[in-house]
This record gives structure tokens, sequence and C-alpha cells, in this order.
């Protein structure tokens, strides 16, 4: 399956719909694509069964629903806060067993202002995961239930792992 | 020529000779003086006092033979039972004879270690606590019968059946353990040894009940509370064929009453770091590890003057050997249950107790009931 | 309590687990020893990949500190020595305080020197008794008794001090693997030879008139290591970098026309330049470090 | 008796490592319970970004002490992923019977832990002594028993040693056998049965939505393993069948990771038998691309997932890491609330808690 390219996504699917509508893969990103229009930008197909898709900082949270109910991607697998130049960059690794599918889901946020919503209301296991990634990466995630440290002492006052951060070599 | 009269006649001997050169002694110094010396002779060799000595001899002979048992008995635990566990067990510390002086370098070890009191703990509780439970097991020792000749008595006739009701005193100091060791949790001031103790009140409660019906089945047949007549009552038929529910249900209770594996509560390492013993070091410590092995022996000893016919046995060996061949394998049954079976929680303990041993134990004594009105004991 | 699920056999209670406890008394006490090993009487025997001291060939090992460099723990370091037969040379020591026992020293030696042996044994009072010098590790017969998993090829390896590049082992090598590059402003060609082609059929040796070309054991490496790039403008040709190499790769070559007017008109000696021989290198960075006028860059070795 | 909080932790016969459970107890009952975690946090993560991409594979054996093949594993699989290198396929063979084998040590030591919490002592030493023929199996591989640093980027670290099929085959018939004999030993104790069945339930539906992977999981109900549904290196090959247990209680746990014993002895055996000649090892590049690579791999614990962001250098940027039973213990108020003090032992030792990859 070619990747797409960067030419806008919208009119690329119209022409190759029908012959590519049995491919998993595509259907998630079409679904994707008819709910979250403005907000899903760059989506391809990585490899066999893992889809990555860029989506808005305010659309997670519907997104994650989205995904969760509609597309039944049960399992959130993981979730990894990764600091780049000139932004923070939350990635969601969700699984789909019944379909065997893996989805990608990447938000950005400003350097300044690290916060996205929780989604430990959608799946349970992403409550702690949101806390260790608050306690070493500093991204605050608005409406958790208890956004606390978890790994480091309570009272620690550095995200360690933050590149300006230089603790041990 | 029973335990009190060999005592008797030792002590005798021994006053006599050493009478007659206090006497000697006596004779040589001034007046006054010898005056008192004959008067402590006189003392020294009247019946009373020999008598008296004599008992203090004969319980200190059983106490060394439980001694020697419960250090043959952790041995053999280690040593045999450990071949369950597919290794040596005690190998190097007294290598030819078999690891057997491995017990004594534990207790050395632990009688070198400094004996600490928790700063919170509360003292008297935490002194007393070891002493009753030690104590009791000792005294509990005293009213059981080795042999037919071989008892703690107080006068020479052979008939005599030493301590009258020696078997209902004997359970009354079993059952004063689980007492001490809710002393022993309650007053360590630690959590885990408060849940230690509260368990070994609870566990109490199941198994006593049960135990004490198939001991009373056993009073039932052999018509007195004494072990010489519950032992000379199965001189022809042992009282654990026919009452072998009895039998089984007490060996139960035993293992429960002792804190061995499958009942182990009170002491559970995984939940409750060490139980009830968490704060105790040193010779302490060392003193329960002991008395629990101890009560094992005193266990052993209980079942088989009840169960398993005393000292009858086929005759070619002398009576205490036959009753402590016996003890031997109930304790060797117990233990192989004791490494084979994992833990049981607080609340099942006390549905086995209720529900499966207390319905047994009845059995047990409607059983015994129907054959004394038969009349067959 | 709910006991609807009776498993194959728990009904029998305490049966079956006490008959499996009891079989194994039987069986540990009169059929089989049991199972364990009276360590200290008993020898443990562990297998030949097992990784415990290290051993050090000293005529293996050329110092080139790419154990040092790949270390994670930084646990080793390289000692200059003065040997009666092999003359002022630098091994490597090893801190086993601090050392993992990964391995990594042992897979990335060029010349398979470091080794491990199976001695475990390795407790001390104190933690400087823990740093083995080169000379504990020594040990030259143990490389030879092991048998080496990487690969070992006999491939000809040129010597550019007595190449006078006559261009006969171009000619004389049937699958035409050696290519004659011209070196920049030193006027003559080096031939550089294929090594992954090579075939090691010892023509080019032979025909070699000044046997600049000799046949070595190379042994494969796992890993891809840092090549040195050569900056001409920078280089002053102080030689720093051929002194500093190892393996001896680097060759100090006269420039012809280079040679300044001294003020009583005669001629100074030409400037000189550093030439490579890639196929010798093993990337261990020296030069790199040794040279002042940033005329080698290295990419990801540390200053 | 009034409620209290008790501490079951970080020293605790009962966690197997550095981890605090603190519970609020009436009586024996659980009312509340609070896993607290990052006692052995050594901030891997960090730790990662100064070193090159080959130095990183001992510390990812530092993960999970107990099945560190698997993590260095993942990682090696994550690299590959990222740098895009072949494997050949010998390599690929030589993981996967080193995997199997790790999955049964480890599930050995789980066992080992499990019954001696419970109090049968005779249960730890017999899997112990039976895990040594695993571990003498990686130590001829690899040259270490517990953290083998095998695995590299690229392929393995050395050759199977001569016989090595003979011996893996010889020790997955023993293996069988002694599997056997352990259903005496706990199947058949009633005692055991009285101390797990019914004991810390997890729904099918609380299971799927806390995150709880791995042996739990399948004991739920689930019919997920990686292994199968999302296969990674030759798993496609080898045929097996996940175990699963329809209800979630501690026996269910049990039964699982014994019959994924079970398995991993077929697996060995194919995978040895199978196992071509060849290549086992390619030069991995110093540098890898810019770019992410990701690794997904079941764990003996669960699911394992490493995320590698890499920036060209031969350093990694940022590795993360999903550790199973970080996940699992965030779950495991759920199974505790309800049951006696008693059973805490029971249900933490049933999810195989390993804390080195819990706090990194």
């Amino acid at each position: 399956m070619a990747a797409r390219g960067k030419g806008s996504p919208a009119e690329g699917m119209e022409r190759a719909l029908s012959k590519v509508d049995d491919v998993p893969e595509e259907r998630v990103i079409r679904a994707l694509l008819d709910n979250f229009p403005t907000a899903v930008t760059d989506f391809k197909k990585l490899s066999k069964g893992v889809v990555r898709a860029r989506i808005e900082r305010r659309d997670i949270h519907k997104a994650c629903l989205f995904v969760r109910d509609t597309l039944g991607f049960e399992h959130l697998s993981m979730i990894s806060a990764v600091e780049y130049d000139d932004r923070f960059e939350i990635v969601y690794h969700i699984a789909s067993w019944s379909q065997r599918l893996l989805l990608e889901l990447i938000t950005s946020t400003p350097k300044d202002d690290p916060s996205v919503d929780s989604v430990s209301s959608i799946w349970g296991g992403a409550n702690w995961q949101e806390r260790e990634s608050y306690d070493l990466m500093g991204i605050k995630f608005s409406n958790h239930p208890k956004l606390e440290r978890i790994l480091l002492p309570k009272d620690y006052l550095y995200h360690p792992l933050r590149k300006d951060f230089k603790g041990g070599d | 020529m029973n335990l009190f009269e060999f005592c008797y006649g030792l002590i005798h001997w021994l006053v006599d000779l050493v009478n007659n050169i206090w006497y000697r002694l006596g004779d040589w110094l001034p007046w006054w003086f010898g005056d008192f010396f004959t008067a402590v002779g006189d003392f020294a060799s009247s019946h009373g006092h020999i008598a008296v000595m004599a008992i203090l001899l004969e319980v200190l002979i059983i106490i060394i033979i439980a001694l020697i048992n419960v250090l043959n008995f952790i041995w053999l635990d280690r040593k045999y039972m450990g071949r369950m566990f597919d290794f040596y067990g005690p190998y190097y510390v007294g290598y030819r004879i078999g690891g057997w002086l491995q017990n004594l370098a534990d207790g050395m070890k632990l009688f070198v270690k400094e004996i600490i009191t928790p700063a919170k703990a509360d003292r008297i509780g935490f002194f007393l606590a070891p002493v009753i439970f030690v104590g009791s097991s000792f005294l509990a020792l005293a009213t059981i019968p080795l042999g037919r000749q071989f008892y703690v008595g107080t006068n020479a006739d052979p008939l005599s059946t030493g301590v009258e009701a020696s078997a209902l005193i004997a359970f009354a100091f079993f059952a004063i353990a689980p007492f001490s060791i809710l002393i022993a949790g309650w007053s360590s001031n630690n959590k885990y040894t408060l849940i230690g103790g509260m368990r070994s009140a609870a566990q109490m409660m199941s198994y006593e009940i049960p135990m004490l019906l198939t001991v009373a089945s056993v009073f039932l047949l052999a018509g007195s509370f004494g072990f010489m007549d519950i032992v000379d009552a199965q001189h022809d038929i042992w009282f654990g064929i026919p009452l072998f529910l009895g039998l089984v249900t007490f060996i139960v209770c035993l293992a429960a009453e002792v804190e061995i594996q499958p009942f182990d509560l009170p002491e559970a390492e995984a939940e409750l770091v060490e139980g009830w013993t968490t704060e105790y070091c040193g010779m302490r410590f060392g003193l329960f590890m002991m008395t629990s092995y101890l009560r094992g022996y005193i266990g052993g000893a209980l079942a088989t003057a009840l169960f398993l016919g005393g000292w009858h046995g086929p005759g070619f060996l002398p009576d205490p050997i036959w009753f402590l061949i016996k003890a031997y394998i109930v304790f060797v049954l117990i233990e192989w249950a004791r490494w084979s079976l994992p833990r049981v929680r607080v609340d099942q303990i006390l549905n086995i107790g209720w529900k499966r041993l207390l319905p047994m134990a009845i059995l047990n004594l409607m059983v015994a009931v129907l054959l004394k009105t038969a009349g067959w004991f | 309590m709910a006991q609807k699920k009776k498993a194959k056999g728990s009904g029998g209670l305490i049966i079956r687990p006490m008959m499996r406890s009891g079989k194994q008394v039987v069986s540990s006490l009169f059929k089989g020893m049991p199972n364990t090993i009276l360590y200290p009487y008993q020898i443990l025997d562990l297998p030949p990949t097992y990784r415990g001291k290290h051993t050090l060939d000293f005529k293996r090992c050329i110092g080139c500190g790419n154990c040092v460099e790949i270390c994670p723990n930084d646990c080793m370091w390289l000692e200059k020595l003065d040997d009666p037969e092999l003359g002022k040379i630098e091994r490597p020591g090893v801190d086993m305080g601090r050392c993992l026992f990964c391995g990594f020293c042992v897979e990335v030696c060029p010349t398979v020197a470091l080794h491990h042996t199976v001695e475990f044994e390795l407790a001390d009072y104190r933690r400087d008794k823990l740093k083995y010098g080169p000379k504990d590790l020594r040990d030259d017969k143990f490389a030879d008794k092991v048998k080496e998993e990487r690969t070992k090829q006999r491939l000809p390896v040129l010597d550019m001090a007595k190449c006078t590049s006559c261009e006969k082992c171009a000619g004389a090598c049937p699958e035409m693997v050696i290519a004659m590059m011209p070196v920049e402003n030193v006027g003559r060609s080096k031939p550089e030879i294929n090594l992954s082609k090579c075939t090691g059929c010892e023509k080019c040796v032979i025909a070699c008139p000044e046997k600049a070309l000799e046949m070595k054991d190379i042994y494969e490496s796992y890993f891809e290591m840092p090549e040195p790039k050569f900056a001409l403008k920078n280089c002053t040709g102080c030689g720093a970098c051929a002194r500093a190499c190892p393996a001896d790769a680097i060759y100090m070559m006269e420039m012809p026309g280079t040679e300044k007017v001294l003020k009583d008109g005669k001629k100074g000696k030409p400037k000189k330049r550093a030439v490579f021989v890639l196929e010798k290198c093993v990337g261990c960075g020296r030069c790199f470090r040794a040279c002042k006028f940033e005329a080698i860059e290295m990419s990801g070795v540390r200053k | 008796m009034a409620e209290m909080w008790i501490n079951m932790g970080p020293q605790h016969p009962m966690t197997h490592g550095l981890w605090n459970l603190r519970v609020k107890v009436d009586g024996e009952t659980i009312v509340d319970a609070q896993p607290e975690v990052g006692y052995l946090h050594r901030g891997i993560e960090k730790l990662v970004e100064g070193r090159t991409y080959t130095q990183v594979i001992p510390i990812t054996d530092r993960l999970c002490y107990g099945s560190s093949l698997t993590w260095s594993h993942l990682y090696c699989l994550t690299a590959e992923n990222l740098m895009g290198v072949e494997v050949p396929p010998r390599a690929e063979y030589i993981r996967v019977a080193a995997i199997e084998m790790q999955r049964i040590a480890s599930h050995l030591m789980w066992l080992a832990a499990y019954a001696a919490d419970l109090g049968l002592m005779l249960g730890f030493i017999y899997t112990m002594r039976d895990r040594e023929i695993f571990i003498d199996l990686l130590q001829a591989m690899s040259g270490s028993r517990l953290t083998y640093n095998y695995p590299r980027i690229g392929g393995v670290a050395h050759d199977v040693p001569p016989n090595f099929e003979r011996d893996a085959l010889r020790a997955c018939s023993y293996m069988e056998k002694k599997l056997k004999e352990y259903e005496d030993l706990f199947d058949g104790s009633k005692v055991f049965m009285m101390r797990n069945v019914d004991v810390g339930l997890l729904k099918k539906e609380d299971a799927m939505n806390l995150g709880v992977t791995g042996p739990p999981l399948r004991a739920s109900g689930v019919k997920y393993d990686l292994r199968k549904d999302m296969p990674y290196s030759i798993y496609p090959e080898l045929n097996f069948e996940p175990a699963t247990h329809p209800d979630g209680d501690c026996y269910a746990r049990y039964k699982v990771r014994m019959d994924e014993m079970y398995t991993s002895c077929k697996l060995i055996r194919q995978a040895v038998q199978k196992m071509p000649k060849g290549k086992w090892r390619v030069v991995a590049p110093r540098n890898a691309p810019v770019g992410t690579g990701l690794g997904r791999v079941e764990d003996p614990r669960g699911e394992g997932v490493m995320y590698l962001v890499g920036d060209g250098s031969d350093r990694p940027y940022r590795l993360k890491i999903r550790s199973p039973i970080f996940v699992t213990v965030s779950a495991a108020p759920k199974m505790l609330i309800g049951y006696k003090l008693a059973d805490v032992v029971a249900i933490m030792g049933g999810l195989d808690m390993c804390i080195g990859e819990t706090d990194r």
C-alpha cells in the first residue's frame, strides 16, 4: 500500500475508496478522518497492523473515546512523552485485540505549556502512566483524579527526563 | 522398682556417704558448732527430705529425657524431612554423626545473642510471655508416664499411678500456651505480632473443643482420667483401632495446637513476617523455638498414651523405648504433613474446626458410647 | 467456601502432595544423591562461554583501547608498561569492582587478545585489590586454546614505508581487487585493497618487489567502527597521529616541492602529510585525539 | 476492631522486591489498598541517553532481572526497527529458543515465590531445582546466569554451544515430567485449592479496561497473546495455542502459567528442531537514523513495549519503556478489596511482581 503523500489527504481518499475498504488499517484511517477532519493531519500505515495519526491537543479526549467505543480499540498500551527542541510530543499507543491493530496517536504541545486532557477516565490503565509522565517529564494532565509524583519522592523539585536536567552524566 | 524408688535409693546412698564425713567433722568441731552439724545431718537423712530430693531428681530426669528427645526431633526433622526437599540437611557440624551437633551449635549461637526489649513494648507482658509458654509446656511433661515403672511418682509401691487425673492436668497445662502467645503478640507493640496473637486466640477456639471431645471418648472407654489406667485399658486392643476417627481428629487438632504448618497461622512467615515471635531475639527466641518442638514431643506423647497403647509392645524392648518410638512415629507423620501442605487462612481454620473436626469428634464420642454400652470395654 | 471447581483429584485432601514428598524422601535417601553440590569440596563445572575473570594476551594486544571505549561502566584503563621483549607498550587493566562482566570488551577487541576465563572467585577484602592491572591479567597461552567464534582470514596488509607504488601488485591480482589510488600532492599512488572481496591468494604478496605486502590474520568485527576522515589543509605534518596509531595505519609522506628555502640558500626538508591505510585502521580514535590541528574528524568519538 | 492502615512493605516477605502496599484493614478483611512504587527507581530512561546503542543492552537486562532476556531482546527488536537491520533467520530461531527457556525459568521462579508465600516450602525447593536446568542451558549459550546480555542489535552474541539441541530436548522432556509432578503437589492438595479458588477475582471488563496484560489477563478469559495476535520474529512459523482460563481468580492465574510452561516446552522443541544453519549475527550500524522505533513483546509478566527515538547520533535520544507490572499493580486495589489479609499474599503473588521493571 503506497504510503500517503504529503498532499491533502481528503481528496486522495475519495479516489481509492472502494478497493481499499477491506484493509483494516485503511478503515481506521478513513474513520478517523471522517470524524476529525481538521484535527487529523499526518497519518500513514507504518507496517502491517500499525497506524500512525497526529491529532490536535484539544481533540485527544474525544478521539480516544471515539477510538475506544466505535473502532473497538480496547487496550491503551502506553503513553510516552518525548521532549523535542521546539515541542513536547505525547504518544498514545492504543491496541485493538479483536482487529489486531495498533494505533500510534501523537499530539504535540508547545514547549512552555505542556498540558493535555487526561484519558484516565476512558482507560483505567492510563492513570499511573500519566502520573509517571507528569513525574518524569512534567506534562500536566488536566482533570486527572490524583496527579502527583509516583516514582520520585513527593517533594522532588525537578523533572529528571527533561533535556536541561543535568543530574548524572 | 519404679522411678521414685530408684531416685530415693540413690539420694539415700548419697546422703549416707556425705553424712559419715559430716558427723565426724561435727565431733571434731567445738560443742556449739558440733550440735548444729548433727542436727543438719539428722535432717538430711530424714525420710521427708530424701523423698523431696528424690522427686526433684525424677523431674530432672524426665526433663533431660524430654530435651534430648527434642534435640533428636529437631535433627530428625531437618535431616530426614529435609530429604523431602532433596538436600542433605545438617552436614558439616558433627560430621560423623550426621550433623546432630548442628542443633547445639544453633542453641549456642542463640545463647550469645543479645536479648533486646523493644522500646515501647509493655515490659511485664514481654517478659512473662516466654515464661508462661515454656513453663506450661514443661509442666505438662511431668504428668505423662513413659512406662509402667517410669513415671513421676511420690511413693515406692508398685501399684501407685503417679498423679491421679494426670491426663486432665496434662491437657490443662497444654492449653495454657495460646494465652502466652496472645500476651507476647500484644505486648511487643507491633501490628504484625498483634495480628499473630489474635490469630492464635481465634485458632484455639476452633480446635480446642474437638480435641477435648476425642479425649473425652478415650476417658469414657478407659473409665478413668489417669494415664496409667488408660494405658492399662489398652492392654489387649489399642484405643486407636476402634476410635480411629478420634485418632485422626486428635492428630489434626494436635497440629493446630502446636502450630504446625497447615495451621501455622500465628507465625505465618509470608504475611506476618515472623508472627508473634518477631520482636523476640536471643535466647528468648531460642526458648520459643525449642518449646514449639517440645510441644511437638508432648503432642506425640499424648497421642501415643491415649490412642496407641502407651508402652504396650511385643515386649523385647523396655517400656519407655516403645513409648518413644511411637511418639517419634506420630511426630514424623505430623512433620510429613507439615512440609507438604501450604498454610490455611484464618477463616478457613475456623471452618475446618467447626464444620469438619467437631462432627468427627462427636461421631467418635458416639462410637465410644456405643462400645461402652455394648460392654466390650 | 464455594469449592465448585474440583480440580482433578484434589478431593484426596492431602494424600497426593504427601505421596509426592514421600516419594522424594525415598528417592533422595536411598536411590540418588540429593541435589546439592557441596560447593567448597565439589567443584562447579562451568561452560567455556562463562564470563568470568579476564585474561589478556600481551603479544596479540596492540593497545588500541577499543575495549576501554566500549566498556559501559568505564572500568578499563590503559597502562603504559615497559616489557622486556615487547618494549614500551600500553595494555588495558580491568577494575573488577565496577566490571559488569557483559563481555563487550571481548567482542570488540580487533585482535581477539582479551578473553573471559571460567574463574569467578574474585572476592577480596579491599576495593583497590579488585583493580587488576595488565600484568595480573596477562596469560599469553590462553588465547590460542580458545576456539574463537569470529571467522579468521589471512589477508594481505600494506606497509606504506616500503611501498614504492610500482603497481605490480595491482596487475598481479586475479580478482582486480587492488586499486592504485593517487595520494594528494605526494605525487605517488597507493594500492587500496578491498578486503571483503580479496580471497587471500597471496599473488600480490609474491609480486611485490619490496615485500611491502604481508599476509596477516584479520578477524571479522561485529561492530561498525568510526572511520577517520583526513582534512589535508589543516595538517601540519607533525606526525603525532602516526606515533599515536597502535595499528600503525598512518604514514608520514613527504610532499615534494614544499621545501622552504633557508637563509643560507639550502633547501629545507619538504613538509610531510599523513597518509591513511584504512584497511589496518581499527577505529580506536587515538589519532583523532592526538591531532591538535583538527586535521582528522571521527564521528562519535569523545575528545 | 477499628480500621487501621497496615504497611505491607517496602521490606516484606510478600513483596519480592521494594514496593509498599498500604492496606486499610478492618479486622482481617481489606477495606482499601494503595500500592506505592518508586523505591527502586534507577532512572534507566535517563541513563540510556548517555550511552551508545550497544551499551544500552546490559542496562535493559537489568530492567526485570527475573526475565532479563526478554527485555534485552525487546530493546534489540526496537533498535532493529529503528535502524532497519535485517536479522539472519538462525539468530531469530536462537532468540526464540532462548526467550522460551527464559519464560519457563521466569514462570518457575514465580511458582517458587508463590508456593513459598502460601507456606509450601517444598514447592519453592522443587521449582528452584528444576529451574537450574534452564539456567545452565542459558549459561552455556550466553555466559551468565541472570543478566544474560545475549541478544545484540542484528543477532545474538554467541552461537549455540555444541550438542545444544540434545540438551534442549532433554530439558524439555524433563520439564514436562516435572510439571506433571507439580500437579500432584499443587492441584492435588486441598489446602492449596482452598487458598486459591475464588480469591482475587478480576472480571474480564476490569482487566481489559485497567490495562492488565499477560497471564493475569488471559486468566480472566481474554484470549490475547501478543505472540499469536501481533506476532514478531518467527512466531508465525511456530504453532501453539495461548493458554486461557474462564474465571479470573488466583487459581486461574496459576493454571494459565502452568499451561504456558507446557506451550513453551513445545515451542522450544519446534524452534530447536527447525533451527537453520548459517550466520547468527550481522554488523549493526553505529549511528541510527532520525526517527522512531517501536517494539512489542510478550513478556512472561505481560506486554512489554519500547518506543525508541533516534536523532542520527550513536546515542538514543529517548527510550520509553512500558512495563506490564507497572500497569497491573495499578489495578491491584480492584482485586484486593473485600478479601482477607492472608489473601493479599496469594493475590499479589499471583501477579508475579518484578519491581525492577516497575520503577525503571
